[in-house]
């Protein structure tokens, strides 16, 4: 296992994570994306830190990204479920009122 | 030199008082059934009051790094601080005032608040990539509840789902920019990154983490194409909201970016004032293309807008691109200009949002017709609105022109031209839109003749921005003077 | 006493806006109150411009010897960047000073009879005066320049609000028009300062002294291509004020809707201050650039003479027609100054004082006959002569005076422009000479529509012009006479900055 | 006197203002101030003339200046005056004239809703033109020359709820301004050259050479057009015709004796600067006008029109004998002229005044109901055809005389003779046709007859004095000793010597002396003597005699030669007095035979050349021509730029709005927002690419979070390769 792995895996996550953001439609799918991207990152940064430097400062990152991570997405589903309980719908391309 | 926590503590004394102010109201909306009294409002005054004295009486000195290297004490944090606590106190005064509030949960709201502005104080010092995300995620994800807080209407909510999807996408791709840097140099302070990147050409990944991280950046003080966030979430949001986003968060962008980028990619040339490349990425040449895209699109698009916080929105980005002339120029002159011209920003803007409140509050509404005939209406705020817009047009003798010449003279002075021209003509533009509300206001019968209440509290207000809008623009030297001791930057 | 003497030009400037802010304190309806207060705070200055006109020294120059300013007023007002205030009269500033004292005064009497929120109209016209007073005053590039900006706020609420039915256009148009102008000159201003140092201090600087100081050091801003890139910015910015061709189609629109008070400040006092900066700020600065730009400046001044008089003709609207008259008259000032001779440029500074007091009448009398046709189409009049008389007679002095009728300011004007730039532009000359046939012509064809031939029944019962109105018009028609008469008063006065100037710009490698 | 000559023109100015300001409230209307005045400027002439003729210098000058206007240390305007010879005679014709013309108006204008405003008018054009007469530069002569073209439409316009006159108003003033538009490329080039404008130090300067060749000769031409408008020459005499509408009086004393002679009096005063190639454009001018004018006048039955073109076609006559050299042939007709002109007018506004009308075909037989106006009318008439004693015929003789002289030199140039001898005999044959329609033969409208009777004293008194000077002896003798051609400017040979005209006294308080300049190269500079104005030095006149027939071509040549020009001229004026008296004589035997014996009827010829006949009647369609080229051209031009204005160059930004709607269309929005050409055109292309743009904000997430993945990915692409 070579370092060039690690960062091929995160890379191509990252890049599902961006695609799904920007064609899902449904608003939890769409923070799964997030979540992929997020996930990328983790995976350089672990990688980073096992592979290069000696120091724990890569993977003490991840946890943070996690755990951040974790708040956002409790907040975004909050945000979503009161989305529903508005319009009936989490299709983020229903919620087109602002606009112009 | 890095201080232990215990020793920092003693120059972390304002976020302590914010904490301290957010646990109370926690407490407090435990505590209490009336949940839509005063007293949260009037807490959290006192919270961000003292953490103004704190900032204000902070030991001199400066320049020490805090927390083992994870944020700075210095003069730009203590600047920004004091900057963001500001224009929280007036948020809270003008959330106050609003209808649009009234009625809702007032502790959660200013808990949200005051959690951002926490944010605020942290990102404005971040000297490490950890704390950079940290301190931005503090900043996004109260914002994105703010932004949703108007319980039921849908505006409200679109645009904080708008904003947290958005929000998290910008600082992910961010985020995937730090990892590159940090496999890079095997560091995440930002100092430590700076030095490790000095030898080093500009290969790829090291453009990929630079470009990565301005789209964090970008996203935060909303510049294109970073920015199409903004307009739906500034007016979707509650307007005290929107107000504070406009100037809060974005000056803690303008904190990060400027401290992230010239420690990074920068270093200064002792005594001149003057920062150089340290690596061949020329950023500063990318952000000046996007500056002149920013103030371009933002007043473009704004000349055609009808709902005047969405003109507001456009207009900040507006405002965000002439900002970004100063961050691109490498001289301390261009970041006092910035730091000056956020003082002013602070006082115009916040107080055309406060006057759009005012509005709202009288004839629900915040479209430019709603503002027909407040000439007669509502005199005295008629004329506020007029002075706040006249000087974000930055005509003289208003405090946005000064604002706009510390800016423009900088450009002039390190030979962009080029992008003068540009600022130029798009403050003639933005003249255009600013003028259409000024002509409802003072030019258009209105249709409704009866006047306007403006409560003796939001009088206060308006003239205590009026002032500052007026009086720097006629004399600035103080601010000046405290903008170019704000400069001095921890770098090492 | 000696507090007035050392600061006569800050309190000709400020005055006028202390008087804004004890209008401010009036409460709501007493408008008589308001319209008194404006009326001292507009007449104060006037009196202290007569002072200033018997303290003025006319044998020295000024221009940009900073020793013969006069009523020099010198502090620092922001440190940090240099930026002073600076005022001082020399020959270029003190006929415009006096002019705009007395043409705010009696614009002022001219709008007692507003009756729309005459608090706001009041106070912003006496922000206006002190904005145009510190044009006029000014030495500090930045100072002018605020002073510069100042006067658009005014004098878009006072279009846009007191105006006619198009107001809210010709206002917006008028702002955007000269704010485009100013920001060019902002730019300008800016590449001045970081080019200039003050010798005393060595800190960059706005003193405009400093920068004609430099003019003479041939690499001084990177060479002469970037100096004609700065002359022709600052050249646009005062160019749309003047305005001249192209710049100028925002002029008929704000004339035109403006109310009669502020047309006459408008056309009397704001159009001379893009050829007094010319005159104040681009020529000592860059007199090699304006030596080499003097024959477009002059295409651009007879092009103005003959396309405004030919305009005029057309217009069907009093007002229009003696709004583009302001072009053509507009175009003598800048063929005058493009000769670049002492006649030539006293020509064009006589033409700047005479244009304002002679227009000044003409959008009065307009404003009169308005006031009481409630319209100023050139043809739905005819005969008034027999029903007013004494207005005719005012009509057809102003008229004859703005066609340079000989024995009346603007001829004297007008010839010296030619006997001064004839020998420079021979051509250009004879063709702009080619325009007084024109001005004539459109003045007369319009007196003879308006007040001869046979009386239109409608207006049987026209009111004759009143006390007020003569008051306003009187010491104009008398100074227009004097001066037609007796041109040296006003000559001398400017005589020996003008040479200075024309030698300045001139002596130059 | 003469010391107080600057105090003359001032008299009627300050008559004007109290009469224009307070005249309806002063007794009688303040008539009789402007009436004292101007006759109090008739006394002061008449010391002035009479200081003059004592002195019997034709060298006498009388010169003051102050300075007026200056610049730096270059530029300096003078104002001053200057009286010799020719000024102090046109003083005298301008005041009896003008003081006839007020006491005639009193009766004429009684009545009138405006009496002080006409008198106030009066004034201010009596102030113009003895301003005129009296300045001693360029610039003041055409100040004056502006003013005296002020008072004219004025005056034209008295009576301005008749569209025609406000009309002819207008028509006169701009016309004149045409003409004044030459004057002053004049002024400028000789002002250029020679950096001065005071006649004395013009010609001193060209005779230094600053100036020379076909610029002064264009300097010349430039300086006549302005005689060619104020003296109704050809092309420009279509003003003074309509200039009729005005009240009578004023078309005796403004459009026949004295205004229209100002451009005459114009060419005499700058006499030197014309080369010779410029006084021949004068006298062609001259001969063309005289000519056509004459033949208009056979058609007109207007009695004030016919009067009008016998006037330009008088005019014609002046400026030709002043082209062809007869310098003081030219200024004595101008003096005789205004006399038996202003006559004839003040003649013909008793008859209308009598009959209420204009038209000769509703008149005749009127010398039985106004003898006096009949024989005064006559005594006129015999003056302006010629008949021997009277004044027309001395002058018109020598201006005949200088004529042949001419063409006897320059046989090509015969023509000047030939065609003044015939309009001579046109001009006794109109005239007569006037006189005999009007009050011989038999009452054509009896009700108009019937109410005619002769006009109160104040009317006829002028009428008598004028025609009292309208016999020629009050002119012989001293008139060509006094008034001498002087030397050319130009003329190398006549500045050879030391340029010796004395520059005028400077002052704050006017000074006096005589400066006395040479007329010929054999003159001693004669010291300036700082004293009385009267020096006289009769020992020039030997010199000054030889050189005073000479024609433009023989300045300086030996006194041989002149004594050979002189006999020239003596046989040329015999001729040209035979052949005159014949032409004369066959014009009013015509006359008589058609119009008095009916012997020819007038209609049945007019019928056999009816082509020719329309086209003079309709006076050679000149208003026609100019109505359909320069006037209307000129107005279809402005309008043209006012359209342009509108559409191109406010709309120069709404071109750059055009493209921004067409760019607009390519990216496939197109928005009709930006054909709003009302708008201002920049914000205009600012509004349409602003709501381009906001098209892009499209409300929906992922088109949002699209851009922010394209925007960096391009950023990254553009920086990384």
């Amino acid at each position: 296992m070579t370092l060039d792995k690690f960062l091929v895996v995160a890379a191509a996550l990252f890049c599902c994570g961006l695609y799904t953001v920007m064609t899902r439609r449904n608003a939890v799918a769409v923070l799964m994306g997030v979540e992929l991207i997020l996930n990328a990152a983790n995976i350089n940064f672990v990688a980073f830190s096992h592979f290069l430097s000696r120091v724990m400062g890569g993977q003490i990152f991840a946890v943070f990204v996690i755990v951040l991570a974790a708040a956002e997405a409790a907040v975004a589903l909050a945000i979503f479920l009161r989305l529903f309980a508005t319009t009936g719908t989490v299709e983020v391309d229903t919620a087109d009122q602002l606009k112009g | 030199m890095f201080l232990g926590n215990l020793g920092s503590l003693r120059y972390f004394l304002p976020e302590i008082a914010v904490t301290a102010t957010i646990l109370l109201l926690v407490v407090l909306h435990v505590a209490s059934n009336r949940r839509t009294s005063a007293a949260p409002a009037l807490l959290s005054l006192l919270g961000v009051g003292t953490a103004i004295l704190l900032v204000g009486v902070s030991p001199a000195g400066g320049g020490k790094s805090i927390f083992e290297g994870m944020a700075a004490y210095d003069g730009f944090a203590v600047f920004f601080k004091g900057l963001t606590s500001l224009a929280t106190v007036v948020v809270i005064l003008m959330s106050m005032d609003s209808t649009e509030l009234a009625g809702r949960s007032q502790a959660e709201y200013y808990i949200f608040l005051l959690a951002t502005l926490l944010g605020m104080f942290l990102l404005s010092s971040a000297t490490d990539i950890v704390m950079v995300y940290l301190s931005l995620e503090l900043v996004s994800i109260p914002s994105y509840l703010l932004a949703g807080y108007l319980k039921g209407k849908e505006d409200s909510v679109e645009a904080a789902m708008k904003y947290v999807v958005y929000g998290a996408t910008a600082s992910g791709v961010m985020i995937y920019g730090f990892s590159l840097l940090f496999g890079l140099t095997g560091s995440t302070q930002i100092a430590e990154i700076g030095r490790s990147l000095v030898a080093g050409k500009a290969t790829l990944p090291m453009l990929l983490a630079a470009v990565m991280a301005a789209v964090g950046f970008g996203y935060k003080i909303a510049a294109v194409p970073f920015h199409m966030w903004s307009p739906d979430v500034y007016e979707g949001a509650p307007t005290p909201a929107t107000a504070f986003f406009s100037i809060g968060p974005k000056a803690a962008g303008f904190a990060v970016l400027v401290r992230f980028y010239y420690t990074v990619f920068a270093s200064p040339t002792p005594g001149t004032g003057i920062w150089h490349l340290t690596t061949s990425v020329d950023w500063p040449l990318l952000f000046a293309v996007l500056s002149a895209l920013t103030m371009t699109v933002g007043n473009l698009v704004a000349v055609k807008q009808n709902n005047v916080k969405r003109l507001l929105a456009y207009s900040s980005i507006a405002h965000a691109g002439y900002m970004l002339m100063g961050f691109v120029l490498l001289s301390s002159a261009g970041i006092e200009a910035i730091l000056f011209y956020l003082v002013v920003y602070l006082f115009m803007n916040l107080g055309a949002f406060y006057v759009v409140v005012l509005v709202g509050n009288g004839t629900k509404g915040e479209d430019i017709a709603d503002f027909s005939g407040l000439g007669s209406r509502a005199p005295f705020a008629a004329v506020s609105l007029a002075v706040f817009l006249f000087a974000l047009t930055g005509i003289p003798p208003f405090s946005g022109f000064i604002g706009k010449l510390y800016l423009f003279a900088e450009v002039i002075h390190r030979g962009v031209y080029w992008l003068a021209v540009v600022a130029a003509l798009n403050s003639v533009v933005s003249l255009y839109y600013y003028a259409r509300i000024v002509k409802v206001m003072f030019l258009e019968e209105p249709k409704d003749t009866a006047a306007l209440p403006v409560p003796a509290v939001t009088r206060a207000m308006l003239v205590l921005l009026v002032a500052p809008t007026l009086i720097l623009g006629v004399y600035w030297e103080p601010v000046a003077r405290i903008a170019s001791n704000s400069v001095k930057m921890l770098a090492f | 006493m000696g507090f007035i003497d050392n600061h006569i030009l800050s309190l000709m400037t400020f005055l006028p806006v202390l008087g804004a802010a004890a209008i401010l304190c009036v409460p709501r309806g007493k408008d008589d109150v308001i319209r008194w207060i404006a009326a001292a705070a507009s007449f104060l200055p006037l009196v202290l411009s007569v002072k200033l006109l018997y303290a003025f020294d006319r044998s020295v120059a000024g221009v940009n010897v900073a020793g013969q300013f006069q009523f020099v007023e010198h502090y620092s007002w922001i440190p940090s960047i240099n930026v002073e205030y600076f005022l001082g009269a020399d020959g270029i500033s003190m006929p415009m000073l006096i002019l705009t004292a007395l043409l705010s005064f009696l614009a002022v009497i001219g709008s007692f009879g507003i009756e729309k929120k005459v608090k706001g109209y009041m106070a912003l016209f006496l922000l206006l005066e002190t904005g145009m007073m510190g044009v006029f005053a000014s030495l500090d590039f930045f100072l002018f320049y605020v002073f510069w900006e100042v006067m658009l706020l005014p004098m878009y609420f006072l279009i846009g609000i007191w105006g006619g039915p198009r107001k809210e256009y010709a206002a917006i148009k008028f702002f955007l028009y000269t704010l485009a102008g100013s920001v060019l000159m902002l730019l300008v201003l800016l590449a001045l300062y970081f080019n200039t140092t003050n010798p005393e201090t060595g800190g960059h600087t706005f003193n405009l002294l400093h920068y004609m100081a430099q003019s003479t050091h041939n690499g001084w801003l990177k060479g002469f291509d970037v100096r004609i890139l700065l002359f022709l910015g600052l050249f646009i910015g005062f160019a749309i004020k003047v305005p001249l061709f192209p710049f100028h189609t925002w002029l008929p629109d704000a004339h035109v809707e403006a109310p009669t008070a502020i047309s006459v400040i408008l056309a009397g006092v704001l159009l001379k201050m893009g050829t007094y900066g010319l005159m104040r700020i681009s020529f000592p600065i860059f007199p090699d650039v304006t030596r080499w730009f003097a024959v477009p400046m002059a295409v651009i001044g007879v092009i103005n003479i003959v396309y405004g008089a030919l305009c005029a003709m057309a217009q069907s609207d009093l007002k229009k027609m003696v709004a583009y008259s302001s072009v053509s008259h507009m175009g003598f000032v800048m063929l005058g100054m493009a000769a670049l001779t002492p006649t030539g440029m006293v020509g064009g500074a006589m033409q700047m004082f005479s244009h304002g007091l002679i227009t000044a009448m003409l959008f009065f009398l307009v404003g009169v006959v308005y006031d009481r046709a409630h319209h100023r189409q050139i043809d739905g009049f005819g005969g008034l002569g027999a029903v007013v008389p004494v207005y005719t007679a005012f009509v057809s002095f102003a008229f004859f005076a703005s066609l340079g009728l000989p024995g009346l300011s603007g001829f004297i004007a007008e010839q010296m422009v030619f006997l001064g730039s004839f020998d420079v532009f021979r051509t250009i000359v004879v063709i702009a000479a080619l325009g007084i046939i024109f001005v004539a012509a459109f003045h007369l064809w319009a007196l003879q529509r308006v007040f001869l031939g046979p009386l239109n029944p409608k207006y049987a019962a026209l009111e004759e012009i009143n006390a007020r109105e003569v008051f306003c018009l009187a010491p104009l028609g008398i100074i227009v006479m004097y001066i037609g008469v007796w041109p040296m008063p006003v000559i001398s006065l400017m005589n020996s900055s003008l040479v200075h100037l024309v030698d300045l710009v001139k002596a130059v490698i | 006197m003469i010391r107080y000559a600057y105090l003359i023109p001032f008299l009627p100015l300050s008559s004007f203002f109290v009469n224009i300001a307070v005249g309806k409230r002063l007794p009688r209307k303040g008539d009789w101030l402007s009436l004292a005045t101007i006759a109090a400027c008739l006394l002061m002439s008449i010391g002035i003339f009479y200081e003059v003729f004592r002195a019997y210098d034709p060298n006498f000058r009388y010169h003051v200046v102050v300075p007026w206007l200056s610049v730096g240390n270059r530029f300096v305007i003078d104002a001053g005056i200057l009286i010799d010879n020719v000024t102090a005679v046109m003083l005298l014709v301008v005041t009896i004239v003008s003081t006839l013309v007020h006491l005639f108006s009193i009766g004429y204008m009684h009545g009138d809703p405006r009496y002080n405003r006409f008198f106030a008018y009066l004034s201010i054009f009596s102030f113009s033109m003895l301003g005129l007469v009296l300045s001693e530069s360029l610039f003041f002569i055409y100040i004056f020359w502006e003013l005296v073209g002020l008072s004219s439409y004025l005056l034209i316009g008295f009576w301005f709820e008749k569209k025609s006159a406000a009309d002819a108003g207008k028509k006169a003033f701009i016309v004149n301004r045409v003409g004044d538009f030459g004057f002053l490329i004049g002024i400028l080039i000789i002002f250029s050259t020679c950096g001065v404008l005071g006649y004395d130090q013009v010609f001193q300067a060209i005779g230094q050479g600053k100036l020379s060749g076909t610029l002064l000769t264009l300097a010349g031409i430039g300086v006549f057009c302005g005689a060619i408008g104020k003296s109704a020459q050809f092309p420009l005499h279509v003003w003074l015709p309509d200039a009729m509408e005005g009240p009578t009086p004023v078309s005796a004393l403004i459009h026949a004796a004295t205004m229209v002679a100002a451009g005459v009096y114009l060419v005499g005063r700058v006499y030197p600067i014309f080369t010779p190639d410029a006084l021949l454009f004068i006298a062609y001018v001259g001969l063309i006008t005289l000519f056509i004018a004459a033949t208009i006048a056979v058609t007109q039955n207007d009695i004030k029109r016919v009067l009008a073109y016998s006037t330009v076609s008088q005019l014609g006559y002046m400026v030709m004998g002043l082209g062809v050299g007869g310098y003081t042939a030219g200024l004595a007709h101008l003096a005789t002229h205004a006399a038996f002109k202003a006559c004839l007018f003040l003649g013909s506004g008793s008859v209308i005044h009598a009959v209420h009308s204009q038209d000769i075909r509703e008149m005749g037989a009127l010398r039985r109901k106004m003898p006096i106006t009949f024989v005064t009318f006559l005594i006129a008439t015999l003056a302006i055809s010629g008949v021997p004693f009277f004044s027309g015929f001395y002058s018109k003789d020598m201006i005949l005389a200088a004529a042949l002289e001419f063409g006897m030199k320059h046989p090509q140039h015969m023509i000047f003779f030939l065609g003044g001898l015939f309009t001579a005999g046109l001009t006794a044959f109109y005239m007569f046709r006037l006189v005999i329609l009007t009050f011989f033969g038999k009452p054509v409208d009896h009700h108009k007859f019937d109410h005619a009777h002769e006009s109160p004293p104040s009317m006829w008194v002028p009428l008598v004095v004028l025609a009292a000077l309208c016999f020629s002896f009050w002119y012989s003798g001293w008139f060509g000793t006094l008034i001498r051609k002087p030397a050319s400017a130009a003329n190398p040979a006549a500045v050879s010597s030391p340029a010796p005209a004395v520059p005028a006294e400077r002052g704050l308080a006017p000074m006096e002396h005589a400066a006395v300049p040479a007329p010929s190269p054999s003159r001693e500079p004669a010291p300036a003597e700082p004293g009385h104005g009267q020096a006289p030095s009769h020992g020039t006149s030997v010199a000054g005699e030889a050189s005073h027939a000479a024609g433009p071509s023989a300045h300086g040549e030996s006194l041989a030669e002149a004594g050979h020009e002189a006999h020239l001229a003596h046989q040329a004026h015999a001729y040209a007095m035979y052949s005159s008296v014949t032409v004369g004589a066959l014009g009013i035997l015509l006359a008589f035979v058609v119009y008095f014996f009916g012997w020819i009827d007038p209609a049945r010829v007019a019928n056999a050349v009816k082509p020719l006949y329309e086209f003079l009647l309709n006076k050679w369609y000149f208003d026609e021509l100019y109505e359909a080229t320069v006037i209307e051209g000129s107005k279809a031009f402005s309008r043209f730029l006012a359209w342009f204005d509108l559409n191109v160059v406010d709309g120069l930004v709404n071109l750059a709005a055009r493209l921004g709607v067409f760019l607009s269309f390519l990216v496939g929005k197109f928005d009709n927002y930006v054909v709003d050409g009302a708008v201002n055109g920049v914000a205009t292309v600012t509004i349409s690419s602003g709501s381009v743009l906001r098209r892009l904000q499209t409300g929906k997430l992922y088109h949002y979070v699209f851009v922010l993945a394209g925007g960096a990915l391009i950023i990254f692409i553009i920086r990384a390769f």
